[in-house]
């Protein structure tokens, strides 16, 4: 199947609607809902860059006849989807330690350091 | 040249990391056991840096480490086709000063440490990701590869934001932790899509490759502007620097020391990123002035907003912040000028790297003596502490080497760097020099204000001298920063011509190790 | 608190969490044949400890999932992950010592489509194997200590 | 090798150490030839705070870190509140910086060749 450019517009999309959420929400389960989105973003363009037309999975157990895709960025994206959630759940962690100390997941109110 | 060398650039990431890992099982057997072990590793990590640091210094090319294979970066296909896909390691003389500078800074926050931790609990877990923030900074530092680099750069953002809300009882750690942690991570992901839209074009991860490959295509400049900012968010430039005194502020003592190190880190790659990934492919004067606006405004904002704080680590904190603009003016003066090189270019760039090695050993040397401070007093806010010099002889004496020098005034460290940036950048513009002297002026006064605050006055009560375990490291860095000042000349010559002239014109040299030719 | 969900989950999970885990070592073992891996493998049995503390509750596993041991058992993964790169120090760091040589994983295996042999690979089963044991054992205690750092509130 | 030279100026740290031993040697030489009259003890040696007696307790008399510089900061004034309010402490300010400064460097790169 062809899919031409969509997975790219989807994927800017992804980073678009994160940078969104960055930007303009203020509880903090959404900030970090807002950078998995754009994470999700990258991983999708990603891998969207190793996708070739009809391509079968890069595996040669079993394989059919036919052009591969690339597996280099699959590779990639397994890595990045590894860290993603390790950051995910760093921020979580931290995301419930600050409510157990200020009571709040305003982002607005959590502000004692400044200045 | 035995196996230890040839081996060193990728030992230096396995230790650090196998001691992370194995540090929570060994502190089973009780606390000095676990100090032991890891201040081995850690020993035996600057030991291999400093190995590493002499051969690629005497070898004069960069030294090139294949993991998986020695037979070259390419896996020759059955069609006879080469495919650069391994991951490699590539240290020419920047990265080997680079990571130098990270073995000091760690080796002294690290045996800082062992007497600064005394919460029953934690210990283990505490020195556990202080190695492997260790670890990630020299695989940013050593790798030649672009997706190993954001891998490493994750790896010290979670390291660092563990460390800085490791104190989860603190509410002003955990505030921060959050904070930091997800600017980091944004700036990753944005590394990553840089990353990604590089791979996409030129099909290549790895350094010298997309360097032989750049051009100054669309997507190029998408990938450059992506990843300077991204850097330059990492390092802490004005205006995107205000994680950085919730991160230094918050962080354990030793802890912010290191966190320096992980600041010029990202500041290495973004000066490899500008030299050696893109050259003079997109307009270095536009780049250069890029730089030299960030520098301006950090420089700026960063001393004025230390005068005014009250916490002593924020404060700190933000002098931290205003040395990086030093770098960023002393290497954009030189990136700047690349293309017409005229010899205040090549100075310039000698200042701004050389004063990366001085502001590692006086803002290390100043975070520790804070924690000193901290210690000593019960209290960060300046306006609550006084005297301590009366009892903590020690402790005053080295705090006030570190702000000297940091300040600038000769015949200090921070002094011999920061005339060479003077210097060169009054070439280039009277402009830069004035606001990078007047800066320097008011960063004295700054740390006067401090002196008088916390070490001055009628004596407290119940104050006793510093520890001798975190005397220690506060002297090996003292005694670095006096040394740096007295022989510049020496230490120029013999580390920071060698790598700032490897970014300065060493492009060229970087992509034959690789690609040959 | 009440520990747990309804008898009709947890007779389920009684019967699906042997088959998660099972498959998990399943992705870890063919690793290097099929899709999925030390990563992804180590998840899925992580997936199949969230079902236990889901379904019994964090007083109802406590017996059964011990978070301290857990992360003993992270760190030896990491460990003989580190290990095995290490073991190829000869040549290089990560070189695969083991491939091709007879022995252990030592097939030789060619290339392009085959039948896949499991026998083969050298060090990477044995690397997707530490790479497993790390991320089922972590992921793991994130989910315990995040579930018990939820209930904490509520028990007060 | 020493010395550091940027081809404008020069700076040799030893010389300077030495400069300003020889400086301090002849200040304490000229020190060492004057009178010695001064008496402890009396009020030649007693602190002079403008004509006040000195406070029997010195505790808690010290001069804070704020009050340093509060001449400084007041006559910089504006520029401190611009400058403080920027750091509001809110993260979803600090990414509006980082998305802003993102979107002028492009700019930037777009335009120069």
């Amino acid at each position: 199947m062809n899919v031409g450019n969509v997975p790219f517009v989807v994927a800017a999309l992804l980073v678009v609607l994160g940078l969104y959420t960055f930007l303009f929400k203020r509880n903090l389960i959404k900030l970090v809902i807002g950078i998995s989105l754009i994470e999700t973003g990258v991983n999708l363009f990603l891998v969207a860059l190793g996708y070739r037309t009809a391509g079968i999975a890069p595996i040669y157990t079993l394989a059919p006849a036919g052009r591969m895709v690339l597996p280099t960025p699959q590779a990639l994206t397994l890595t990045s989807i590894v860290i993603g959630l390790a950051t995910t759940a760093l921020l979580l962690s931290f995301a419930v330690f600050v409510y157990r100390h200020y009571g709040t997941l305003d982002a607005g109110k959590i502000k004692e350091l400044q200045g | 040249m035995n196996a230890l060398t040839v081996h060193a650039p990728v030992l230096l990431v396995a230790v650090p990391l196998l001691g992370a890992f194995a540090t929570p099982l060994v502190g089973r057997f009780g606390r000095s056991a676990r100090n032991v072990f890891v201040g081995s590793v850690i020993l035996f990590t600057g030991a291999l840096a400093g190995l590493m640091a002499a051969h690629v210094f005497g070898l004069g090319e960069p030294l090139v480490y294949v993991l998986g294979g020695a037979d070259g970066f390419g896996v020759p296909l059955p069609s006879g086709m080469q495919v650069p896909v391994r991951i490699l390691f590539e240290v020419d003389a920047m990265s080997a000063f680079m990571a130098l500078i990270t073995a000091l800074v760690a080796l002294a926050g690290t045996w800082y440490s062992f007497s600064y931790w005394r919460e029953r609990s934690g210990g283990d877990l505490y020195h556990s990701l202080l190695l492997l923030l260790t670890a990630g900074i020299f695989g940013m530092e050593l790798t030649g590869d672009m997706f190993n680099f954001f891998v490493f750069l994750e790896v010290t953002s979670i390291a660092a934001c563990g460390l800085i809300g490791f104190r989860v009882w603190l509410k002003h750690s955990q505030e921060a932790g959050f904070k930091v942690m997800a600017l980091y991570t944004l700036s990753g992901i944005l590394v990553l899509l840089a990353v990604g839209l590089l791979y996409g074009e030129h099909g290549g991860l790895n350094i010298a490759y997309l360097a032989s490959r750049v051009g100054g295509s669309l997507v190029d400049r998408i990938a450059l502007g992506l990843l300077l900012t991204g850097l330059a968010m990492k390092a802490g430039a004005v205006p995107l620097h205000m994680w950085a005194p919730d991160a230094y502020g918050e962080a354990p003592a030793p802890t912010s020391a290191v966190l320096v190190a992980n600041s010029q880190a990202s500041l290495y790659g973004l000066f490899r990123i500008l030299f050696t990934l893109y050259g003079a492919t997109v307009s270095v004067g536009a780049l250069g002035w890029i730089l030299i606006a960030f520098a301006l405004l950090t420089i700026a904002v960063g001393v004025t907003m230390a005068l005014v704080q009250r916490d002593i680590k924020r404060l700190i904190a933000y002098s931290a912040v205003s040395q990086i603009g030093y770098m960023l003016l002393g290497v954009g003066v030189g990136l700047a000028v690349s293309v017409a090189r005229p010899e205040f270019g090549r100075t310039a760039m000698h200042g701004g790297i050389f004063h990366m090695l001085n502001d590692a050993a006086c803002i290390g040397l100043l975070f520790l003596a804070s924690g000193a401070v901290i210690r000593a007093s019960g209290t960060r806010d300046l306006n609550k502490m006084g005297g301590l010099a009366h009892r903590m002889g020690w402790t005053t004496g080295f705090f006030l080497i570190g702000a000297l020098a940091l300040a600038g005034v000769p015949p200090l460290n921070g002094f011999a760097s920061k005339f060479l940036i003077y210097e060169s950048s009054f070439r280039l513009s009277p402009i830069l020099a004035v606001i990078a002297i007047l800066a320097s002026i008011m960063l004295l006064a700054v740390f006067v204000k401090v002196f008088q605050a916390a070490f001055l006055g009628p004596p407290p009560d119940g104050v006793t001298e510093t520890p001798t375990g975190m005397l220690v490291p506060m002297a090996v860095l003292a005694v670095a920063v006096v040394l740096l000042g007295l022989f510049p000349g020496f230490f120029i010559d013999r580390l920071v011509a060698p790598a700032a002239d490897a970014l300065w014109s060493g492009r060229d040299i970087y992509i034959r190790a690789i690609l040959g030719g | 608190m009440n520990s747990g969900m309804s008898i009709i989950v947890r007779t389920v999970t009684r019967f699906v969490y042997g088959l998660v885990i099972i498959f998990g070592f399943y992705v870890i073992m063919h690793g290097h044949l099929t899709p999925g891996g030390g990563f992804q493998g180590g998840a899925v049995v992580a997936s199949g400890f969230a079902l236990l503390l889901v379904a019994f509750g964090a007083a109802g596993v406590k017996g059964r999932l011990n978070a301290h041991w857990l992360q003993t058992l992270e760190e030896v993964g990491a460990l003989a992950f580190l290990a095995l790169g290490l073991l190829g120090i000869g040549t290089a760091f990560f070189y695969n010592l083991l491939a091709n040589g007879g022995g252990l994983f030592g097939a030789a295996a060619g290339s392009g489509p085959n039948t896949g042999v499991l026998n083969s690979g050298g060090t990477l089963p044995l690397m997707n194997w530490a790479v497993g044991l790390k991320v089922m054992t972590g992921i793991g205690s994130v989910v315990i200590v995040m579930l018990v750092a939820g209930r904490e509130k509520e028990a007060e | 090798m020493n010395g550091i030279s940027s081809g404008f100026g020069a700076w040799n740290p030893i010389a300077w150490v030495l400069l300003f031993a020889g400086v301090f040697a002849i200040a304490a030489l000229v020190r060492s030839l004057g009178r010695v009259d001064s008496k402890r003890n009396t009020g030649q040696s007693k602190v002079f705070l403008s004509g006040n007696d000195e406070p029997a307790d010195l505790r808690g008399l010290h001069v804070r870190g704020d009050h340093l510089y509060w001449g400084m900061v007041e006559g910089l004034a504006g520029y401190y509140r611009r400058v403080r309010a920027l750091h509001t402490g809110v993260i979803t300010d600090y990414v509006a910086w980082f998305v802003g400064v993102l979107g002028l460097v492009f700019v930037i790169l777009a335009l120069v060749r």
